[in-house]
């Protein structure tokens, strides 16, 4: 195989994790179960691609569900389906299949986001703590203990209640806390002087900035947003802990030391050597926790903290049936407001964890084979 | 391996996943081995400290959080009638409740009540909040000592047959009711019972206990041995009450077990066919022992470590809150109350449900190493 | 005089149908182990040797499959056994009563939640019950203790072993005497194998015990029985050079105190030659050479073992390497299958695989080089 | 000792923490090595023998600064009398600056961070075990080639050609580069690690245990590299093994360990014929012969290692040993030259006398 240009160089290196790629899809393919999880969440991308055709928005934001004004004007209870709204009308007739079909982003939108923002925190401490050991790791992991020894989703909804619409989300402090860590980890890794000092100097020169004229810039909220925030902020110390134990057990393998013997430096060892050898878990688990966080999205509606009530949002359209929990006549009369949205949801969340159980079913021996 | 903040919602038990799955099952944690010999005593110290620490961080944690929120919100949580009331009115309460002065103060002087044994008044339940919670745990008590040994059982015992006929129906039925148990919303399954049940039928219905026998409970002939209905019935000579209470906990707990179960399968599924794969089990095999005897002796007390531990955990993390399953069947236990008061803003409240969920953690904690233990001979306490 | 064989083992095929494709780890093996002999059984990783082992017990495990062969066993009352399509019922009282294996490591092979001497005990309780019945029987009539409920449930034990009441019983009933005949024979049997103190050593779980004691251990379990034939996998292979002294030592006296045979599998050409009477080379699936050990050194025929034992380094000498590494047994070469690393390869060798032929007396050469000279002598 | 020593190390030690208590204290520790000294010459290859846990490999990663060592000396190519300074200073208990300095700038075992990092091309490493030591997402391309970019030699195209290079003398060919190291059987694997090792083109390499997971006849093929590797880049090796035969057939001089200690070490032919210590006699007389016709009657070593976190008082051998003495219960023998080159630690050699006369 001879290599001609740059280019050529790339397509190899990536052909051969393409392929990689491409075993394990084969292996996935021929589990039913896997098969049926991956059409399940096709399904639902293409509801969410198409939500404009089969849901015509009637206002200028899509999220917020069309109210039947005519029924409205008859009566306040729910309305079953019919020819005019497929999955019938909830109280004060809002359209339950409009509040699906859009709904189907909200899940997206709240799974995926909240999975990477965890991510990324316990990324970070998972590592640091993991890596440098000693103190370091004793501090961040009492602080991961703390927040998982309180229920998370009530943590979640005091912090969705509390947490301002406007967040001020001071733009030099936060880049003072970047190069805070940033150059903290390189004093450990004990290398670069000369970098070191040109962080350090944009340290100073930003903490002069934050005290005499701090930049500013406000964000507004939406609920969903809070709620969002607020899971993101509740779920990563799991992560930090799975991410921790993977980085350890990847640090004590051999070729992390002969990184070491070869002259790499801290942050190479972690980025080159340690970080692409725990992918692997890591997608494992992100996929069976995204449906785990849609449902704990949906918990919050059901509580009354989710979404406002006009927006498309499943678990806010099933919460409307708490009224009802002591009035079984109106609880069987009417089912389809908890009943659809229900199956979206469970749905949703099978096709995850089926797809989650099937790369761990084909991934896991990769990982332990090595 | 320290995991306990678990409410019955699965987003919770996937933290639980995280971390059997990052553990390397049947081996025991790191933490073990970095201290092989280690006498009870100092764990339960370690323990305690580690209990004091949580405690602190939960607290100021929560309190951080509500520092959030704009002065004269919170100075209106404690007016008596938040609609008429004047900004210079809310200023005043403001100055009254000490809103006004440092972070570190207000929760220093919250927490030197704390120590005096005064946890404040539960603005949600208008109780003092210690006697709320001794009020309302007996509720949550209830349903988790029916539905965990069931639950326990149950996914012990489909996790065996499932790895013995690994890829067989059995197995994939086990796996299939497994994964789409874990998957179902747990409001959603309660709604979907309670209209089958209480609005189809008219047979199960929710809230704790009959009205006509509630009255009975609470008449002063009736004495509150244990303040568990299902025990304090049968003790004062009324099995009426205690039918009751088991026939209005059908439901919350078939909703705690079908959910919970799921985790249990997987997990045990997962630690017997590792232990089948081990090498020890071709020597039981190599002996003559039957196969039988090869499973049940040889593999499935190894398997049951990690398996025994998890449901540990579970227990205890029932124990902290069933929040969903007793909002939607009105059970009036532990997590309803916390649920409530969270939604109220009931800070008072909420500090002192997050002490005892951070108590639970940590015993159960204990309780789970003593565990691990025992069943394993290569840690030991002495 | 009249051949003997304890087991021999008749054009055994074993494939493995795994995700990769099916691998034929045993290509027609043919072997005959004779009593009281050690015979040693050589090759490479992956060369099938584990395998033959695990077949002779019928404990290949999934997805392995014993395709097709004979392996015949002759037991001590002159009764011959196929054990490839015996019953599960009856391969399990061959199963560590007639044949008995041990391990390459040891540690791993005892169940880590139990004791030494429960793991010794299961055994001796699953071969060897009815002995230890009346043994406790005879030490309670010593005792004059013979019309006690104790022994009571032992005579039932005896009589009526299957019923549910007594094994109801016996679960139910504390049974002293019994327990205690059973531990003097654990202790006597850790003891036979050079454990120290086998007190102390049978209340210790695998984890506290080092490397050279758990195959002790193991050996006094496969002991128990009083075997036909031990097969010993490897047993040696990670433990340290001193303890494998005394371990090879220890074989040796068993060999001579309990007159088993003994199926020595090793890739260790050192051990092979320290320990074993005769030597059955693998390569690949297949067994290329069987021979008596002096002449297997003195005078290797195929070009396999030539190579395996320039290999062995010597002081003073150039290490001579076989070129090539081991195929894979997923799509072996065809023909013989060494030839791709064979400097004698000759056309047939490419396409017809070479039988097992008898050379000398007692020398079986599977190689077209000497099937030739055969020919040409006849 | 001879002038043309490459790396001298004196009195090293590395000790492990076992922790405990309540806040995990440092309760006890595992004395891996300790107290070794030893020299070992440019260009020749020094064998170190030894059961398992007796420290060897601990004493290979600790001489290349893998670990710290917790007392003790690295010399790497360091001019003797600067050595001799070192020496006769820390002799003294002298506590002056000039001590601190010279071992700042001499002592390999005080150097850290940039300076530590820049050293390491001259030593290397080969392990055991090629599938836990090679990173299995990366290339072979980018595995060899990673030490000539961290250490700055050469990038890009140069660092390209410099690893097809050291790939042709390892025996494998420019095709292998866009390979993962789970493509190649075991043999082949090792030839990529020893790849990497070779490609900054060091002085000393450690060889820990680079045979023992091959198989017998791919052995023979990578020791016979080890040899050529050695003449063409007149390389100095530490080769670490537990396997006798091996060591007597590559090394020139041998040291036997036992316990975190060096108890013999001479010329390979002389320690192989004559072995002094009665801890070596009986390791070396345990070796299996491959040899039928040799198979001798002896009464191989009884008992097994003591823990090396409370090793025996006295000679760490006297409860295993044949010969011991009441001394040996007491005091520690030290190593002694006893014949020229051969040195050993052992009160039974000079008529149990203690080392103080």
């Amino acid at each position: 195989m001879y290599v001609k240009s740059k280019w050529d160089e790339i397509k190899i290196s990536w052909s051969f994790r393409v392929k990689e790629w491409k075993f394990i899809l084969k292996r996935i393919s021929e589990s039913p179960l896997a098969v049926t999880g991956i059409a399940i969440i096709f399904g639902f991308l293409i509801i969410a691609c198409l939500a404009p055709i089969l849901a015509p928005p009637q206002g200028p934001d899509p999220f917020i569900v069309p109210q039947d004004i005519e029924i409205a004007t008859l009566t306040p209870n729910p309305t079953p389906p019919s020819t005019r709204h497929i999955f019938g009308t909830t109280d004060q007739q809002y359209d339950i299949y409009y509040a699906c079909i859009w709904g189907t982003i909200s899940a997206f939108r709240v799974g995926l986001s909240v999975i990477i923002i965890a991510l990324l925190i316990g990324l970070v401490i998972g590592t640091l703590s993991a890596y440098y050991g000693g103190i370091i790791d004793e501090i961040l992991m009492r602080i991961t203990d703390i927040i998982i020894a309180f229920p998370g989703l009530l943590l979640a909804m005091v912090m969705a209640i509390t947490f301002p619409t406007v967040l001020p989300l001071d733009i030099t402090l936060l880049t003072l806390i970047i190069t805070a860590i940033f150059s903290l980890t390189l004093i450990i890794s004990k290398s670069r002087r000369k970098l070191l000092l040109a962080i350090l100097a944009v340290f100073v020169g930003d903490l002069f900035l934050y005290i005499y004229n701090p930049i500013i810039i406000p964000l507004n909220l939406s609920k969903l947003d809070k709620v969002l925030i607020s899971l993101a902020l509740v779920s990563w110390p799991g992560y930090a802990r799975l991410i921790r134990s993977e980085v350890l057990r990847v640090k004590s393998e051999d070729f992390v030391e002969a990184a070491k013997v070869a002259g790499c430096s801290t942050l190479r060892i972690i980025v080159k050597h340690i970080w692409p050898n725990t992918i692997y878990s890591l997608i494992i688990v992100s996929t069976l926790d995204i449906g785990s966080i849609v449902l704990t999205a949906a918990a919050l509606s059901f509580l009354g903290i989710g979404a406002e009530p006009n927006f498309a949002d499943w678990g806010q359209i099933i919460s409307r049936s708490r009224n009802w929990i002591s009035r079984p006549d109106l609880l069987v009369a009417n089912y389809h407001t908890f009943l659809i949205p229900g199956i979206f949801i469970t749905l949703f969340v099978l096709g995850w964890n089926l797809l989650g159980d099937a790369l761990r079913d084909v991934l896991d021996p990769m990982i332990r084979r090595r | 391996m320290l995991l306990l903040g678990l409410s019955e919602n699965q987003a919770l038990l996937g933290d639980l996943h995280r971390i059997i799955f990052s553990l390397n099952l049947n081996t025991p944690p790191l933490f073990f081995l970095q201290i092989k010999m280690v006498s009870l005593l100092t764990y339960i110290v370690r323990r305690l400290i580690l209990l004091t620490f949580v405690l602190l961080g939960v607290t100021l944690l929560i309190f951080a959080i509500t520092m959030l929120l704009p002065i004269e919100v919170r100075a209106m949580l404690y007016a008596r009638n938040y609609q008429h009331i004047s900004p210079q009115g809310l200023r005043e309460l403001a100055e009254k409740y000490g809103l006004t002065r440092p972070f570190h103060e207000q929760y220093f002087t919250w927490l030197s009540q704390v120590l005096q044994g005064n946890l404040g008044w539960a603005k949600s339940s208008s109780q003092p909040v210690l006697e709320a919670m001794l009020s309302r745990w007996p509720y949550t008590f209830e349903i988790v000592i029916l539905a965990a040994p069931i639950m326990i059982f149950l996914g012990i015992y489909l996790g065996i047959q499932s790895a013995i006929h690994k890829d067989g129906i059995i197995d994939h039925i086990c796996r299939i009711l497994s994964i789409v148990g874990w998957s179902l919303p747990s409001f959603w399954l309660g709604l979907l019972l309670l209209s089958v049940f209480y609005g189809l039928l008219g047979w199960l219905p929710p809230g704790p206990i009959s009205d006509e026998l509630r009255q009975i409970r609470d008449s002063s002939l009736f004495i509150r041995y244990t303040r568990i209905d299902l025990i304090d019935g049968l003790l004062n000579g009324y099995p009426q009450i205690t039918l009751d209470v088991l026939k209005h906990a059908i439901l919350p707990v078939v909703v705690i077990v079908v959910i919970n179960m799921a985790l249990l399968v997987r997990v045990m599924r997962s630690s017997m066919l590792e232990a089948l794969n081990k090498p020890y089990i071709v020597t039981a095999r190599a002996k003559g022992l039957d196969e039988k005897t090869v499973i049940y002796k040889h593999a499935r007390r190894n398997a049951l470590i990690p398996t025994v531990t998890l449901s540990g955990m579970l227990v205890a993390g029932l124990l902290g809150g069933l929040v969903i399953t007793e909002t939607v069947f009105a059970f009036g236990g532990l997590g309803q109350w916390a649920a409530t008061a969270a939604l109220q803003l009931d800070i008072p409240a909420v500090l002192g449900y997050a002490m005892l969920s951070a108590f639970l953690f940590v015993i159960a904690n204990l309780i789970v190493d003593i565990m691990y233990a025992y069943l394993d001979p290569r840690i030991r306490l002495e | 005089m009249a051949e003997e064989t304890l087991i021999e083992i008749k054009d055994l095929v074993v494939r493995f149908y795994t995700y990769a494709g099916v691998v034929e780890a045993l290509d027609g093996i043919n072997l005959k182990i004779k009593p009281g002999e050690i015979l040693g059984l050589v090759g490479e990783t992956g060369c099938g040797k584990s395998v033959t082992s695990l077949s002779i017990l019928r404990l290949v495990p999934p997805p392995g499959k014993i395709e097709s062969g004979k392996i015949i066993l002759n037991k001590r009352d002159g009764e011959n056994l196929n054990i490839v399509d015996l019953d599960n019922e009856l391969i399990r009282k061959i199963r560590g009563k007639e044949i008995s294996m041990i391990f390459q490591e040891p540690k791993a092979y005892l169940n880590p939640v139990y004791t030494v001497e429960d793991q010794i005990k299961e055994s001796l309780l699953l071969h060897r019950k009815e002995e230890f019945l009346m043994r406790a029987l005879d030490s309670l009539k010593k005792s004059g203790k013979e019309t006690s409920f104790e022994a009571k449930i032992y005579e039932r034990m005896l009589k009526k072993p299957d019923s549910i009441l007594t094994r109801f019983l016996a679960k139910l009933i504390p049974k002293k005497v019994l327990d205690e005949e059973i531990r003097k024979e654990v202790i006597n049997l850790l003891k036979s194998v050079g454990i120290a103190d086998p007190e102390r050593v049978a209340k210790m779980y695998p984890f506290e015990l080092s490397g050279g004691m758990a195959q002790r251990a193991l050996i006094a379990m496969a002991l128990s029985s009083n075997p036909l034939m031990l097969i010993a996998d490897e047993p040696t292979t990670n433990l340290d050079v001193t303890i494998q002294a005394q371990i090879l030592e220890l074989i040796r006296q068993l060999r001579e105190n309990y007159k088993s045979s003994i199926l020595y599998i090793t890739h260790d050409l050192g051990v092979v030659a320290e320990i074993c009477d005769r030597v059955a080379v693998m390569y690949a699936g297949n067994i290329v050479e069987v021979a008596d050990v002096y002449k297997l050194f003195k005078s290797p025929l195929h070009p396999y073992t030539k190579g395996l034992l320039g290999s062995i380094p010597r002081p003073g000498q150039e290490f001579i390497s076989i070129p090539g590494t081991v195929p894979s047994l997923i799509n072996p070469p065809k023909g013989c299958r060494f030839h791709p690393r064979c400097q004698f390869s000759m056309d047939i060798c490419r396409e017809i695989k070479p039988n097992l032929v008898e050379i000398e007396k007692d020398h079986f050469v599977a190689c077209h080089l000497y099937q030739g000279e055969l020919k040409n002598e006849r | 000792m001879s002038a043309n020593a490459l790396l001298q190390i004196r009195n090293l030690k590395k000790y492990y923490p076992i922790l405990g208590g309540i806040f995990k204290r440092k309760v006890a520790s595992v004395k891996a090595v300790d107290g070794v000294s030893l020299s070992i010459f440019r260009g020749e290859c020094f064998g170190l023998v030894g059961e398992s846990g007796c420290g060897k490999t601990t004493l290979g990663k600790t001489i290349l600064r893998i670990l710290k060592p917790d007392e003790g000396n690295i010399f790497f190519d360091v001019p003797q009398d600067i050595i001799d300074e070192i020496i006769s200073l820390e002799e003294k208990g002298s506590k002056s600056t000039k001590l601190k300095r010279l071992r700042e700038q001499y002592d390999l075992s005080t150097f850290s961070g940039e300076r530590l990092l820049r050293f390491r091309r001259r030593m290397q490493i080969v392990y055991q075990d090629p599938t836990t030591s090679l990173n299995p997402r990366m290339l072979v391309k980018d595995i060899v080639a990673e030490p000539l970019i961290v250490q700055g030699i050469a990038r890009g195209e140069k660092a390209r050609e410099m690893v097809i290079e050291i790939l042709k003398k390892v025996g494998l060919s420019e095709e292998h580069l866009y390979r993962f190291p789970h493509e190649f059987s075991g043999g082949q694997r090792q030839r990529i690690a020893i790849a990497r090792a070779l490609v900054c083109r060091p002085d000393f390499v450690v060889l820990d245990e680079p045979t023992s997971s091959v198989d017998v006849s791919v052995r023979a093929q990578l020791l016979n590299l080890f040899k050529d590797l050695q003449k063409d880049f007149n390389l100095t090796y530490l080769f670490i093994s537990h396997d006798l035969s091996i060591v007597e057939c590559i090394s020139d001089r041998v040291a036997i360990m036992y316990l975190g200690k060096i108890v013999e070490f001479a010329p390979t032919q002389k320690i192989f014929k004559n072995p002094l210590h009665p801890y070596s006699q009986a390791l070396i007389s345990s070796v299996p012969i491959p040899d039928p016709t040799k198979r001798r009657k002896r009464a191989p070593l009884m008992g097994e290692v003591p823990s090396p976190v409370n090793p025996p008082k006295g000679c760490r051998f006297h409860p295993r040993c044949p010969l011991a003495m009441d001394i040996c219960k007491k005091e520690e023998p030290q190593i002694m030259e006893y014949e020229k080159d051969h040195y050993v630690a052992c009160f039974a050699l000079n008529g149990g006398m203690s080392h103080d006369k």
